[in-house]
């Protein structure tokens, strides 16, 4: 068998080594779409080859790679990570697109990051080594940073700064999380190992309790930063902000600390010293994340800033959902990954539009855009309302799904987490009432509909949203399975 | 015979002057002659030790040692030339374009 | 009969001519009306014969469910209760679609107008397919956001995309309790089953809902110190949802506003869909609020409370749709009132409740309409500039009359002559005062009486100011097209007629949905989950008075206002004045626009919470910034330490070296 | 005895001679031939060291001792000399002087390598004063140049106070032992035990390695030398003479004063915290490149001490592991920097700070190879996965934790995060402040040695395994049995 995964993680960074060498734009763009795609047919292939019905790894490879510290390289996909990297797959082909006709300095470096950081983000959801894992993790920052550094907006040093240390701090501690693993398992064991299945199911053998949740909690808290979650967030409105779109876009992909929730925490939530604590700790985090991003995507000027924030709020489904311990509210949980970086992805897309089109993101300063856009205006309308949760596009299975499951576990938190939803709607239609409706601001001058490419991706993206929305089991049935088994193991321990 | 610990209180001594004035001097020459001192103290030290414990390692630690001072103060004393020619000077107060 | 095999084409149809019509439209004539009207015929079409095979074979019950994702499935269930309402919605929608082919003909984007209002019809037919409470919510929702697409229809008016919003968000509100309600449901039917659900149940479903309401009844929550039963909290969570779609106080806000959009478009929000979805959502889970009477008490004082509320403002309204609206309100606070007397009477509340929803949606169409069509010819629909107007426009005022004698419930007890509205309103106000003699709550019947009074006062107002005497401005106009007036005039013949026709049919085909088939546990059962008895129908008669008391009062209120209005023998300016502090509280809506958007949404949410948001988030900004600055101030100041003397170097050496051999000492010594 | 085990020593001093020797008759135009020839000795003597990996043996009457500490030690000495020689090519070129840079760089070199091999204090002493003094006269290289002078002289002070220090460090110890032969050390230490002298000797020793390793506060000179050096020098010094330093302290520490363990644990352990976090901190806000390197050296120190506080195999083959990824990143850096000097005095002769940070503006374009080294150096220094600053990072901090040094191991991660904004600092500068000037030509000399010094950051990074293999090895010599 080919090695498929190593493949859609190498072909995307050597393409990204091959978009550098150009020289002009035509050339970058070509060979980024090239690349991008190549790696939506390999996901493609690979998406059908996928059993969904079983948790375990598929498309393992494994190979030694510095035996005397037990690291390996080890790649694998379970239901966990299948749809994440179908959605990276499916977006940045759309994004290159997106893309295709805009004008900006040293267009080789742009793709060249755009393709780097696929290469990365996916090769943190195939990873089954921890020191893989933690090297993709790190890689991801570093195109982002220099996405927002160079192309990003008036404040992109202080934002780009800011993300960068920020998350490597977090980064940092779940490295150190990790060491405390990987030297407790050694030590039982006898022999080093950095496989993550193994580490994981080593964990309950740890004898000291302290250790345990010392372990979880600094595992945990690399995770919730890069989700982000409360009080961990503000790196986040700087950066997506401040990123160009196609850099907020790829941010929107980072699903990587919600990845690391249900592919790490959960397995090992329930051999912690104190589940139940943890629980709650997630379960505050989450809910907290989801009503604050909602009031402060109200309060926003900014569009982008707002959706930024609406972002945070929808993030903090992932944390509720993963701690409601139920086979239909984790799945969610990790179903809102996936929708929400659909959604997201045109929501920034939307913003750089308008932003191109008019000068500025200060929605005040908008107004009746709808007549003379009306193409973007269907797109945004219909996204909008899916991120405020309509049923029938995808973000309300999400949704649903983690409200109603956590409720069983955790009801107290579902009604906080209740609390945000008007106020969600709010800000969207606030947004879009200002932005698009009313009496047009001939301010803005003369602007014209959104292109043929851009229409295209984020057309695109906008009907996976409607068809997710109505039929999620393509890529809920393996989350399903997966979570159904993270579940069955605590059922198994009495948790 | 001369108990070891006067020839310990001596090199001590002799060590803590060399301290001293390589703080407070400003002359790089004074302060070569500190670091002479302070080396010295502890060849006092070594050959001390030496005949202490009937044992000739430490003689010949201090005879390299000597050596080494030797050439240290060649260097030392080389690098304070240049620096006298550039700047007409051999105070050390202020030689400091390198700092913070 | 094989036509229950087609009934998913209910809502799928509409939904297809959404597609078509949005992208196609444009390029068809009439921006593509055809294809909806085409699509909701075949609806209606289907919907009736299902409905007829019903009539003729009650316990052939429609009901086929498909896994949709996780635990949760999607369904069509058409029981008696879902075909009348099918039939209904489809009926009224196309009608209205047929209206709106000459109404829109003028605007800039007919297809876009077609493509929402099928899409609008397809989500309405959609929630009363539902076979689980889920797809319930969610075409609940799709409802709301075409709602929300048809009144921001012209969206380049301000005040027509701030009503979109503004009704979006308050039902919203509901929406969240709604959902609140699912959730626990969901929760607690969950644990019932030990979450393991075996396949093919489907926990979401109505009949397993109704299976299991024992058990969820005996769940106890503690809320702020009371025991409320899990039942209680649903029902009540639901009827929230109830009051946000159907425009109960106080969430009715949304209504009047939305009245921004096309005439067309308030006549579909609100005659025959959007609002009645909340009355249609209390009928369905009907069975669950006869299991908890207290909420059924809630739903009949916020029922009885809302009609009588709404009525007075509509007296006041000089706006010919907006009187419409706050009737709307009203007419829908007697529609749950309807269904709050359950407690009383059991299921036969809820073919009572749905009769007067089938009525209303047709002689509130018909107001809609004719409102319309005047608008349509004359341009304006400021009552104070009409006058008049049934000379010009002599079908629309005929069609009109017809409409407000039925709102107005004209007829005559103990007969089956009368108006549609009559039939199905005295039937409510009568169980009220049945539910009153039952219960001791006397409150709701006599709020209900008053209201009565008050509607046919607002309705013939209304009729005298726009059509009666003489043009108070120089309008013009001319009679509507055959494409308006002749929707016009069939729905006047159900305005008046369906009610007599059906009066004896309707509620037992209605009511039976939860007496006999569906539900395990008969009616009885539920109530004694509940804690009390339902009466005994049968042998009870009211007083004549009280039979004949809507009648008396309805011709009152017509008195007053061909007094005022019609003879104008009272002086108008008297009462209508800025002085008149009961006129100003009515006219001004009883300030709750102030107190609602201005104050609740703007200064509380808005202002409060967001600076409070914005200031946290300022804190956790200035938290990293401070750090960060800390470490370089640090730096900056540590530097200092280096200060390119080489003397100060050997002693920081000499007193390191002191210091570390201190330091050591101390450390080993704690250590 | 069997002088092949020294042959790469002797194959160092003989080239260092013949060069000083050839130099005196060539003409300062043909000079150059020098420096290939230093280069060519030091890469045979890498060879024979590499070839004799694996080999234990005890020479001169057993005060130096192969083994694969030593021999690992003297690879990564060998290596940064290696860089040294050929960056040297470039800088000496037009000095007429040139053979005293290379034989004095080679006799440093040799020093160091005696260090790693001593087995006895006094060889430990001298080859360390022979690599000070020789590095003391490459630091004043540039005698014309005020700042060159200063940094020489600082170093010569400070050096000679701790050599001093150190002198007398060692008197105590034999005095109190009777011996200077480290072995024997060992095994008479425990009379230190109970006397004052014992933590007197090893407060002293501290400060004479602590000299050479910069650590705070025992670091005053290094900022300054390493700023006002030429960078070639500032590249052996901070990647050679420091792991000196190191390898040194391994040796009297760990296998002599064993039995002061928990004295000097505790003095490392506040040293290493104290350092990492001064050295980061004042790094920070540096304008000079050098001597931001300088202070980020500091930190990296502290980070290496951290394996004698932790003191487990692990550990300690960590900080050798870290010792040489850090000889590589190093003194890559700092020849990338000479490569910008060079390039900012070619075009200015005159300029003040050559190695301004705002002489990196735009330096992606001016020099897309040296950019393009300077980032992969300092993101190696960062720690940033796939290079071997995150190998050395990954092994030496992992194995904190595991011997239960949380408080340590946090400290260090968060130390490692603040780093990072200023080595992002010259990424920005290079990549995306603009700049005016025109592309320039590279020097090939520098791009070559940074080419090597890239290869191996990447490689040690990639391809850990025989690396961290050997660092395990030698860790294993201080540490007998092992885990």
């Amino acid at each position: 068998m080919a090695p498929i995964l190593s493949m859609i993680v190498l072909i995307p960074l050597i393409f990204a080594a091959l978009a550098l060498l150009t020289k002009t734009k035509e050339q970058a763009r070509a060979i980024a779409l090239t690349g991008t795609v190549i790696v939506l047919l390999l996901t493609v292939y690979m998406y059908f080859n996928f059993d969904s019905t079983i948790a375990a790894n598929q498309f393992e490879e494994l190979v030694e790679w510095v035996p005397s510290l037990g690291i390996t390289y080890h790649l694998g996909v379970d239901g966990i990570a299948m749809p994440l990297i179908l959605l990276n797959a499916i977006v940045l082909p759309l994004l290159v697109l997106f893309t295709w006709n805009d004008d900006r300095k040293s267009p080789n470096k742009f793709y060249a990051l755009i393709l780097a950081t696929e290469g990365a983000v996916i090769g943190v959801f195939t990873a089954l080594d921890f020191f893989l894992f933690y090297i993709f993790w790190e890689l991801t920052l570093i195109p982002l940073f220099f996405m927002v550094s160079i192309w990003g907006g008036p404040n992109k040093h202080h934002a780009s700064i800011k993300f960068f240390i920020y998350t490597h701090v977090a980064s940092l501690v779940m490295l150190l999380g990790i060491f405390g693993l990987y030297f407790a398992a050694w030590d039982m064991t006898g022999t080093p190992t950095l496989d993550i299945p193994t580490l994981i199911s080593q964990f309950q053998f740890i004898e000291s309790g302290i250790a345990k949740d010392l372990i979880f909690l600094a595992l945990l808290f690399g995770f919730i930063v890069k989700i982000p979650s409360f009080p961990f967030h503000s790196w986040l409105p700087d950066a997506y902000t401040e990123a160009p779109t196609a850099g907020s876009v790829l941010f929107v992909m980072l699903k990587i600390g919600g990845y690391g929730l249900f592919k790490v925490m959960l397995p090992m939530l329930p051999f912690t010293a104190s589940p139940n604590m943890m629980i709650s700790i997630m379960a505050v985090l989450g809910s907290v994340s989801i009503l604050y991003g909602a009031f402060l995507a109200l309060s926003q000027k900014d569009l982008k800033r707002m959706v930024a924030y609406s972002s945070v709020s929808h993030m903090g489904y992932v944390t509720l959902g993963a701690a409601g311990l139920v086979s239909l509210s984790v799945s969610g949980a990790m179903f809102q990954q996936f929708s929400h970086g659909l959604i997201m992805s045109v929501m920034f897309m939307s913003c750089g539009i308008i932003n191109n089109a008019t000068g500025t993101r200060i929605i005040n300063d908008l107004g009746g855009l709808a007549q003379k856009m009306p193409k973007l205006a269907v797109i945004m309308v219909l996204i909008f309302m899916a991120s405020l949760g309509l049923p029938g596009l995808s973000g309300f299975i999400a949704e649903v799904s983690v409200l109603a499951g956590s409720f069983v576990n955790l009801p107290v938190y579902v009604m906080i987490a209740l609390l945000a939803i008007v106020i969600t709607a709010a800000y969207h239609l606030w947004a879009l009432q200002r932005a698009m409706f009313g009496v047009y601001n001939e301010r803005l001058g003369t602007v014209t509909d959104i292109s043929t490419y851009q229409t295209f991706s984020m057309g695109v993206i906008a009907i996976l949203v409607l068809y997710f929305g109505l039929n999620p089991s393509p890529v809920l049935d393996m989350m399903l399975t997966n979570s159904e088994h993270i579940i069955s193991l605590m059922a198994a321990m009495g948790v | 015979m001369i108990p070891i610990a006067l020839y310990l209180a001596l090199a001590a001594i002799i060590f803590s002057i060399g301290l001293y004035g390589l703080m407070t001097q400003r002359s790089g020459i004074r302060i070569l002659m500190c670091v002479e001192l302070m080396l010295n103290a502890a060849n006092i030290n070594l050959v001390a030790f030496s005949s202490y414990h009937h044992d000739l390692t430490g003689q010949v630690f201090a005879l390299f040692s000597i050596a080494l001072a030797a050439c240290e103060a060649a260097i030392g004393f080389a690098i304070l030339l240049a620096l006298y020619r550039m700047k007409d000077t051999i105070s050390l107060d202020h030689i400091n374009i390198l700092r913070w | 009969m094989a036509v229950e095999n087609y009934a998913f084409l209910i809502p799928l149809l509409p939904a297809l001519a959404f597609v078509l019509t949005f992208f196609l439209g444009k390029k068809l004539p009439k921006g593509g009306a055809i294809i909806p009207i085409v699509a909701i015929t075949i609806s209606f079409v289907i919907s009736l014969l299902i409905t007829l095979n019903l009539l003729a074979n009650p316990e052939e019950v429609i009901n086929q469910s498909y896994s949709w994702f996780a635990i949760l499935n999607i369904g069509i269930l058409v029981d008696p209760l879902a075909a009348v309402m099918l039939t209904m919605v489809s009926l009224v929608s196309l009608l209205i679609h047929i209206y709106s082919v000459g109404y829109m003909s003028h605007d800039k984007s007919p297809s876009r107008y077609f493509a929402e209002t099928a899409l609008f019809t397809a989500s309405m037919l959609g929630l009363v397919l539902s076979d689980n409470i889920l797809q319930l919510f969610v075409c609940w929702e799709l409802v709301g956001v075409c709602s929300y697409l048809l009144i921001g229809f012209w969206y380049e008016k301000p005040s027509a995309a701030t009503a979109a919003k503004k009704a979006f968000l308050t039902t919203r509100v509901g929406d969240v309790m709604f959902l609140a309600g699912i959730i626990i449901l969901f929760s607690d039917l969950f644990k019932i089953f030990n979450g393991t659900i075996p396949d093919g149940i489907y926990i979401l479903r109505f009949d397993e809902i109704f299976a299991h309401i024992p058990d969820i009844a005996a769940m106890n929550a503690n809320i702020f110190g009371m025991e409320v039963s899990h039942i209680t909290l649903i029902t009540l969570l639901f009827f929230g949802g109830a009051i946000g779609k159907s425009g109960q106080f106080p969430l009715h806000v949304w209504l009047p506003d939305a009245m921004e959009g096309p005439t067309t478009v308030s006549a579909l929000i609100h005659a025959a869909t959007m609002v009645t979805a909340g009355v249609y959502l209390v009928a369905r889970t009907f069975p669950m609020f006869i299991a908890a009477p207290d909420s059924l008490m809630v739903v009949a004082y916020v029922g009885a409370f809302t009609a009588i509320f709404a009525a007075t403002m509509g007296i006041v309204m000089n706006d010919l749709k907006r009187v419409l609206a706050y009737s709307t309100i009203s007419q829908l606070g007697y529609m749950m009132l309807g269904l709050g007397v359950g407690a009383a009477i059991g299921a036969e509340a809820v073919g009572i409740s749905l009769f007067h929803l089938i009525n209303h949606a047709f002689f509130k169409a018909l107001l809609f309409l004719c409102a319309g069509s005047v608008i349509h010819a004359v341009g304006t629909h400021d009552m104070r500039q009409l006058g008049g107007v049934a000379k010009v426009m002599p079908i629309t005022a005929a069609t009109m009359v017809a409409a407000s004698l039925a709102l107005a419930g004209i007829g005559i007890p103990g007969t089956s002559i009368g108006t549609s509205g009559f039939f199905s309103k005295d039937a409510i106000i009568e169980n009220a005062y049945l539910f009153g003699d039952t219960t001791g709550a006397w409150i709701p019947y006599a709020l209900s009486i008053v209201a009565a009074l008050l509607t046919s006062l607002y309705i013939f107002r209304l009729l005298f100011m726009t059509f009666y005497g003489k043009p108070r401005t120089d309008y013009g106009g001319h009679e509507s097209p055959g494409s308006m007036t002749v929707p016009l005039s069939i729905l006047a013949l159900f305005a008046l007629f369906f009610g007599g026709l059906t009066s004896k049919t309707f509620n037992t085909f209605v009511s039976e949905t939860f007496v006999n088939n569906f539900v395990n546990l008969n009616i009885h059962e539920l109530a004694s989950i509940g804690g009390y008895h339902l009466a005994s129908h049968g042998g009870h008669h009211e007083p004549m008075l009280i039979l004949w008391m809507p009648l008396i009062v309805a011709l009152v209120g017509f008195l007053i206002a061909f007094l005022i209005y019609g003879l104008k023998i009272v002086n108008m300016d008297s009462l209508v004045s800025r002085n008149n502090p009961i006129y100003k509280l009515l006219y001004n809506r009883y300030y709750q626009n102030a107190i609602f958007t201005d104050f609740f949404s703007v200064k509380v949410i808005y202002e409060g919470f967001a600076f409070a948001g914005r200031a946290i988030e300022r804190g956790f900004d200035w938290i990293v910034n401070w750090l960060s600055n800390l470490t370089l101030e640090a730096g900056e100041s540590l530097r200092q330490f280096q200060t390119g003397v080489v003397q100060n170097y050997a002693t920081v050496v000499i007193t390191g070296v002191s210091l570390l051999v201190i330091l050591i000492k101390v450390v080993m010594e704690v250590i | 005895m069997d002088l092949m085990l020294l042959a790469p020593e002797i194959t160092i001093a003989v080239t260092g001679l013949a060069v000083l020797i050839i130099g005196l008759f060539l003409p300062t135009g043909s000079k150059k031939i020098l420096g290939y020839l230093a280069s060519l000795g030091v890469l045979i003597a890498l060879a024979l060291t590499i070839s004799s990996l694996g080999t234990e043996a005890l020479v001169f009457y057993d005060t130096v001792s192969i083994d694969a500490l030593s021999q690992f030690f003297k690879i990564v000495f060998l290596v940064v000399a290696l860089l040294f020689t050929i960056a040297g090519i470039k800088y000496t070129e037009g000095h007429s002087n040139t053979e005293e840079f290379f034989t004095l760089g080679l006799f440093a070199t040799i020093g160091m390598m005696f260090v790693a091999s001593a087995n006895d204090l006094m060889v430990l002493f001298v080859a360390f004063e022979l690599a000070s003094l020789a590095t003391y006269a490459l630091a004043g290289f540039e005698k014309k140049n005020a700042k060159s002078l200063e940094a020489a002289m600082k170093y010569f002070i400070i050096g000679s106070l701790s050599a001093a220090l150190m002198l007398l460090g060692i008197s105590y110890i034999y005095g109190a032992t009777g011996t200077t032969s480290i072995p024997e050390v060992a095994a008479n230490a425990g009379v230190l035990l109970s006397s004052p002298i014992g933590l007197v000797s090893v407060v002293l020793l501290i400060a004479g390695f602590g000299f050479k390793i910069a650590l705070v506060p025992f670091h005053m000179w290094a900022p300054d030398t390493y700023q006002g050096s030429p960078s070639v020098v500032s590249a052996l010094l901070a990647a050679g003479s420091k792991k000196m330093g190191i390898v040194a302290a391994f040796k009297v520490f760990i296998i002599a004063l064993i039995a002061l363990q928990a004295e000097w644990q505790t003095a490392f352990a506040i040293l290493a915290v104290i350092t990492m976090t001064y050295g980061n901190v004042v790094a920070l806000n540096q304008k000079s490149v050098k001597r931001m390197l300088a202070y980020s050296s500091l930190a990296q120190a502290g980070y290496i001490t951290m394996a004698f506080v932790v003191l487990t195999p692990i550990a300690l083959g960590g900080g050798i592991f870290y010792a040489l990824s850090h000889g590589f990143m190093k003194a890559g850096a700092f020849i990338a920097t000479a490569a910008v000097t060079y390039m900012v005095l070619s075009e200015n002769k005159d300029s003040n700070d050559p190695d301004h940070i705002d002489n990196f503006r735009g330096l992606g374009k001016r020099m897309p190879i040296t950019a393009l080294s300077m980032t992969v150096f300092v993101f190696a220094l960062a720690g940033i996965p796939l290079t071997a600053g995150y190998m050395s990072k990954f092994i030496l901090f992992s194995s904190t934790i595991q011997a239960g040094f949380v408080w340590l191991a946090v400290i260090a991660i968060l130390n490692s995060a603040i780093s990072l904004y200023y080595y992002a600092k010259v990424v920005k500068y290079m990549y995306f402040l603009p700049t005016d000037s025109e592309k320039v030509s590279e020097p090939f000399p520098y791009t070559v040695a940074m080419v090597i010094a890239v290869i191996f950051v990447l490689a040690i990074g990639f391809w850990s395994e025989p690396f961290v293999y050997w660092a395990m090895e030698a860790a294993k010599v201080l540490i007998p049995g092992g885990m």
